[in-house]
């Protein structure tokens, strides 16, 4: 049980800041873009498979949630799971190709999906077309008023319980798995796993996780338009997954606090983020290519007994 | 109207393909998947900008500076950037080079400012007008250029890498490093070749496209996407196959836009290359590769 | 486990520290006022938010220059963005909550303005002018909000009713950008047009990052329409116009606002020529001597900070959103407040600034600019061909 | 009789690299599949297992191989190991003798999520399996390495145990001798004889090194240009002309 204690200091990070809320504002955002980026890590560090293009089940899941929310008045808690579960069914679609074509060429599939989703909520009505859905409601629920403060619960508590479900099928039936898919196809059939129940697994719930962010992520910026879940957005997903340490929860947190953190801490300055946030990702993996966790040496919680 | 397209859409296409083609020298011999390349070339556009407009030099050796800078960012980035990294996950090299993407973005804005450049046409005189039963079909000079360029760089590098002993070493080194290394070829040497032929191919097509598109940072963003579908649609280490991808995106997307949708065009003609690839998982051009067990 | 623990506490505590907040005041202070603003500085966009900055600089430093404002400087943070609302959004929170700016003035893209109107309005912090032309920013009013660019809807319409009423055209086809801007105006112009019972000839949406539309001029050609709208940006407006010249197609083209910049012209050369464009931002010609006057002071105020530059139109969007707010805050007296901005920017009755021309703002409309005129380009100039139009 | 291959053809885009192939197993037996390089043994053994497309049949114990899942096939008892190593080269040993096994789990990932009472059961009774398995071929020090740390015998030994944990009913050893030294050779020998009295496990074996193959087959099968040319006890094959004529410029072989 010891490494659930990991999550004790996170839980008590907002009392000094209980003053500033803009600051949980971020925390939450890091939170959302952890989540998102443990979808990918999913898909990518356990699975082996590669996408870029998992912005779409992000859009998913956003427009999902604040269609429900904003028009047909849902409450959260519901649109919210519902936003998971289709987006689960978006992926397992989109996992169909991923049996026939693989590396590179699965990477230009996913991000022709990505493209295509883009475009698609632009033009259809409901989604409200190019200029998009706002006025996205802040959850709040029963005593908890809408506030960062609560959202910031509501997001830690969804990692938490992510992690303890990855730490416990990580050396089970349903991890082993997607390891083994990962690291030898061949070998995998040969010991009775069903590529094909695998692969719509990993990429079921890589969009599920993914899918769950974006509604958390609609109601936390409020306003979603399609431009806002473009291709960069994938490849920040992946790039969080790889500049913090693959294949871990914590890593993959301090990835996503990088990429929201990083433009934070720049902004005010008038010197060009994108210079900075390009050279520290070319710096990160040329001298520490397991990521930033390699600095932090926290113990790689549940891969420990698994590489 | 749909003979028109098709000419029109292997014009395009033509642009799609020599992005493809660049992706494809370096990804043949070095495996990595560079999401900087359309930046890269944008840099030399830049270049070529700086010596024409500003510097007031020659077209001929403005276009020539510009084209060895190509090659030297091409070579700086294989040896300085990828090479301490080569056995790096797949995903891990798209990250560096998307880290390139953003220096590269950023330093271009910086050092040329805020303002579209332009830079002008090697071929300025009259386009190339062609009718037929009531259609026209108009060919700017400039875009002849492409076709022929496009060309002649595939003759060439066909010419080179089956002909030359240093092209079959270069092939050799892209099916097997190691065995290529014990035959006593210096892999590292083809591995930087490699590089500076696809930077100098990404000046090229930067060059020959920024008199459309205007010289900025963000010029090459569409051309490069496309040139990555282009590549893979073509079967990704097919050098022909690049060429057949670029131009039969071309024509998908103009067919798309003219009888199913202009809205969803991208998506449409996404989902028809999506398609392709289902039933030819490895390409139109690519072979399939078994593994040994 | 242990060290782990120490090191999150220290960086809650250096947190903590970094962003302590001095003061409770809301930005007024007795030398300064410090303001806001969120733009693109780097991404795709830098080359919009770069340009718009520079134009709300030249302006407030010209402004502190003479002493400011009732004696008080304009102090102005930026906050780089990139045009991605999540940054937009929690920028505009710090700016609000912990610089305790007192208004956030000329924020760039639609996305981030509609993230944080809101936000701001419910604060009570005035938001002036954004670098949007979305509808929903006026439309309904909201007490602490005040859109100055004509939206893209209002431009669809009038564009629609040029093309209509004064140039007796009946088919009319629009070609736009497959995004919020090229949306906005094709649904201006067909509601315009469904009141005169008609509808676009034809449509056809496009990528603005092609570099190639002969595949879309052919098309057009083939359909045969007597005038074209491009709702686009500069640089794929102008290979569009290009493009069909080359094909030797000779209809009436109007296009959009944000072309009407001074690159329009020096990039598309000769092919643009006889382009209409409509326009916001009085232009400098004979028949407007007291304007011609005015343009020249604004290039003069641009130049003493950014020397021997042409402002673009973004930098003119940006110099309007400064003089706006500055004007505003000498109108709310010695002591400003917030409320106190709001009452006097209520005040603007067909106000003329240095660029800002006919800027209008009453409680119930917040459309501050709802006139524009149209112009053509003849031999490298633009030249109005018609007065102030406006829909009311 | 445990497996009976009939007519087995495989081709690759018009070339014939297994051609009418038939071939019979006896239970409990050690049989030995051998041939010249390009013999097309290997292709033989991956059409059993599914990973090449092929015509014709196998059955095991009434069951077709060649028209089952590829995943299934391990659930009716064959189990294989892999000419050039193909274990899951970032996990533990522990890992891969753990995936050894996963066929035969049946918790499902709710009882997994939720750390039920049959998932623990079952999860101690896997431990248990490997540990034991891991004392009997000697890497039980290992568990917990990386299995791409380990040496190359090591390697071998991982992969064997991974397919010998499945408890499978046949055996497929794909040259298990080919890398090790003589020393290594002769310690992996009597741990598979081991194993196959222990579990009474059916041994299907390619080998190139002609002295085990002669010292631990009951019955060798010898392959050309993807036919059989032989089939017999090793005294027979070793008087057998069309295998000496098979194998004669091939001087490899004649290393023992």
């Amino acid at each position: 049980m010891k490494k659930y204690l990991y999550f004790i200091p996170f839980v008590l990070v907002p009392l000094p800041f209980a003053g500033y809320p803009f600051l949980l504002s971020i925390f939450v955002l890091i939170g959302i873009y952890t989540i998102a980026a443990i979808g990918m890590d999913v898909l990518t560090t356990w699975a082996g498979q590669i996408s870029i293009g998992n912005a779409a089940f992000f859009a998913v899941g956003a427009y999902t949630s604040a269609i429900l929310v904003v028009n047909f008045h849902v409450p959260f808690l519901i649109a919210f799971l519902i936003s998971g579960l289709f987006a689960l069914i978006i992926g397992i679609v989109v996992g169909l190709p991923a049996l026939r074509v693989s590396g590179f060429y699965l990477a230009v599939v996913t991000m022709a999906f990505g493209i295509a989703v883009q475009q698609i909520i632009g033009v259809f009505q409901i989604t409200g077309g190019y200029n998009g859905i706002r006025n996205i409601p802040v959850p709040s629920f029963w005593i908890f008023k809408a506030s960062p403060l609560y959202q910031y619960y509501i997001v830690l508590t969804i990692i938490f319980l992510i992690f303890i479900v990855l730490s416990r099928i990580s050396f089970s039936k349903s991890g082993l798995a997607l390891f083994a898919m990962r690291d030898s196809e061949i070998a995998a059939r040969s010991f009775g796993i069903n590529l094909l129940k695998y692969k719509l697994a990993a990429f079921g719930s890589s969009a599920a996780l993914t899918g769950l962010a974006g509604s958390l992520y609609a109601s936390a910026i409020g306003f979603i338009s399609p431009s806002q879940f473009d291709l960069t957005l994938s490849l920040d997903l992946l790039a969080m997954v790889i500049v913090g340490g693959a294949g871990s929860v914590m890593g993959v947190m301090i990835g996503a606090a990088f990429f929201v953190g990083l433009p934070f801490l720049l902004s005010g300055y008038n010197i060009s983020i994108t210079i900075i946030q390009g050279a520290v990702l070319i710096l990160i993996l040329l001298f520490l290519p397991k990521g930033l966790l390699q600095i932090f040496k926290i113990k790689d919680l549940f891969k420990k007994k698994v590489t | 109207m749909v003979f028109q397209q098709i000419i029109a859409g292997i014009i395009t296409g033509s642009l799609y393909a020599i992005v493809a083609l660049g992706l494809v020298i370096a990804y043949k011999v070095t495996g990595v998947m560079n999401f900087a390349y359309g930046y890269m070339g944008m840099i030399s556009a830049y270049i070529f900008f700086t010596c024409f407009s500003m510097v007031g030099m020659n077209y001929i050796l403005s276009f020539f500076i510009a084209i060895a800078f190509g090659s030297f960012v091409g070579y700086a980035v294989e040896r300085g950037l990828l090479r301490p990294v080569r056995n790096i996950s797949p995903a891990s090299m798209v990250i560096i080079t998307l880290g390139l993407l953003l220096v590269l973005e950023g330093v271009a804005l910086q050092i040329w400012g805020n303002n579209y450049q332009q830079i002008p046409n090697l071929l300025n005189g009259l386009p190339l007008i062609l009718r037929f039963n009531g259609g026209i079909i108009v060919i700017p000079q400039q875009n002849l250029l492409i076709l022929g360029v496009v060309t002649a760089v595939i003759i060439a590098l066909i010419l080179y890498l089956n002909l030359t002993f240093q092209g079959k070493a270069m092939r050799a080194v892209a099916q097997n490093e190691e065995i290529a290394k014990l035959m006593g070829i210096n892999s590292s040497l083809m591995m930087s070749i490699s590089w500076i032929i696809s930077g100098s191919i990404g000046a090229l097509a930067a060059l020959l496209v920024a008199p459309q598109t205007f010289v900025y940072p963000d010029m090459m963003l569409n051309l490069q996407i496309m040139g990555f579908t282009a590549a893979v649609l073509g079967g990704f280490e097919s050098i022909p196959g690049s060429i057949i991808g670029g131009i039969s995106i071309g024509i998908i997307e103009n067919l798309v836009g003219t009888y199913i949708s202009t809205n969803l065009k991208t998506t449409f003609s996404l989902a028809i290359i999506v398609a392709i690839l289902i039933v030819k998982p490895e390409g139109l051009l690519g072979s399939a590769k078994a593994r040994r067990v | 486990m242990k060290k782990f623990f120490v090191f999150s506490v220290i960086l809650g505590l250096l947190l903590t520290f970094a962003f302590a907040a001095d003061s409770s005041s809301f930005g007024v202070y007795p030398d300064k006022v410090v303001i806001g603003t969120f733009q693109a500085l780097s991404g795709p966009y830098a080359i919009i938010g770069q340009g718009m900055l520079k134009g709300m600089k030249a302006y407030f430093n010209w402004i502190n220059d003479q002493g400011g404002i009732n004696g008080r400087k304009i102090d102005l943070l930026v906050y780089d963005d990139q045009l991605n609302p999540a940054l937009t959004v929690t920028d505009v929170k710090r700016m609000v909550e912990q610089d305790h700016v007192f208004a956030v003035v000329g924020g760039l893209g639609t996305p981030g303005c509609l993230a944080v109107m809101g936000y701001l309005n419910d604060n009570g912090v005035p938001f002036v002018y954004q670098g949007s032309g979305a509808p929903q920013l006026s439309n309904p009013p909201k007490e602490y909000v005040f859109p100055v660019q004509p939206n893209y809807d209002l431009e669809g319409h009038l564009i629609a009713r040029f093309l209509v009423q004064n140039q007796h055209k009946s088919k009319i086809a629009v070609m736009y950008m497959n995004n919020d801007i090229g949306q906005q105006e094709l649904d201006g112009i067909q509601k315009q047009l469904a009141d005169f019972n008609m509808k676009p000839y034809m449509t056809i949406a496009y990528n603005p990052t092609s570099a190639d539309f002969s595949s879309d001029i052919i098309k057009l050609m083939s359909a045969n329409p007597d005038s074209l709208v491009i709702a686009g940006l500069i640089t794929d407006t102008i290979r569009i116009v290009t493009q069909i010249k080359q094909y030797g197609m000779n209809i009436p083209i109007v296009t959009i606002y944000p072309n009407a910049d001074p690159a329009f012209i020096q990039l598309g050369g000769k092919a643009v020529e006889g382009v209409i464009l409509t326009g916001w931002v009085p232009i400098p010609t004979k028949d407007n001597p007291d304007f011609t006057t005015k343009f020249d002071q604004y290039l003069k105020i641009y130049q003493k900070s950014y020397p021997n530059e042409i402002p673009s139109s973004y930098a003119a969007a940006g110099f309007i959103a400064a003089e706006v707010f500055s004007h505003a805050l000498e109108l709310a007296g010695p002591n400003p407040t917030r409320d106190g901005i709001v009452n006097a920017l209520d005040t603007f009755d067909n106000w003329n600034g240095i660029l800002a021309q006919g800027i209008t703002f009453t409680p119930t409309d917040r459309e501050g600019k709802t006139s524009m005129y149209f112009m053509k380009i003849e031999n490298g100039t633009f030249v109005p061909i018609s007065g102030w139009i406006t829909l009311k | 009789m445990i497996l009976s291959i009939k007519a087995l053809s495989v081709k690759f885009k018009g070339l014939i690299a297994v051609n009418n192939f038939s071939m019979d197993v006896e239970k409990e037996s050690f049989h030995s599949l051998i041939g010249p390089n390009g013999a097309g043994k290997t292709t033989v053994v991956n059409a059993l297992t599914r990973v090449v497309p092929s015509t014709g049949t196998a059955f095991f114990e009434g069951f077709d191989l060649l028209k089952m899942p590829p995943h299934r096939i391990i659930n009716v008892g064959v189990a294989r190991t892999f000419q050039n190593l193909e274990l899951f080269k970032n996990l533990t040993v522990m890992a891969n003798l753990f995936i050894g096994t996963i066929h035969k789990i049946n918790y499902n990932f709710l009882d997994e999520v939720f750390n039920t009472r049959s998932y623990k059961s079952e999860q101690s009774k896997t431990l248990q399996s490997i540990i034991e398995i891991a004392e009997m071929l000697g890497i039980k020090r290992y568990l917990n390495m990386p299995v791409s740390s380990l040496p190359y015998g090591t390697q071998k030994l991982v992969e064997i145990g991974r397919a010998v944990i499945s408890r499978p009913k046949l055996l497929i050893l794909d040259e298990p001798f080919a890398g090790l030294n003589d020393q290594e050779s002769e310690k992996l020998k009597e741990e598979i004889l081991r194993i196959k009295g222990l579990y009474a496990i059916t041994i299907l074996m390619i080998e190139h090194d002609m002295k085990i193959v002669m010292s631990v087959s009951n019955k060798i099968t010898v392959m050309n240009f993807g036919e059989k040319i032989a089939e017999g006890s090793p005294s027979e094959i070793i008087q057998n002309r069309k295998v000496a004529e098979a194998y004669l410029g091939d001087r490899s072989y004649f290393r023992s």
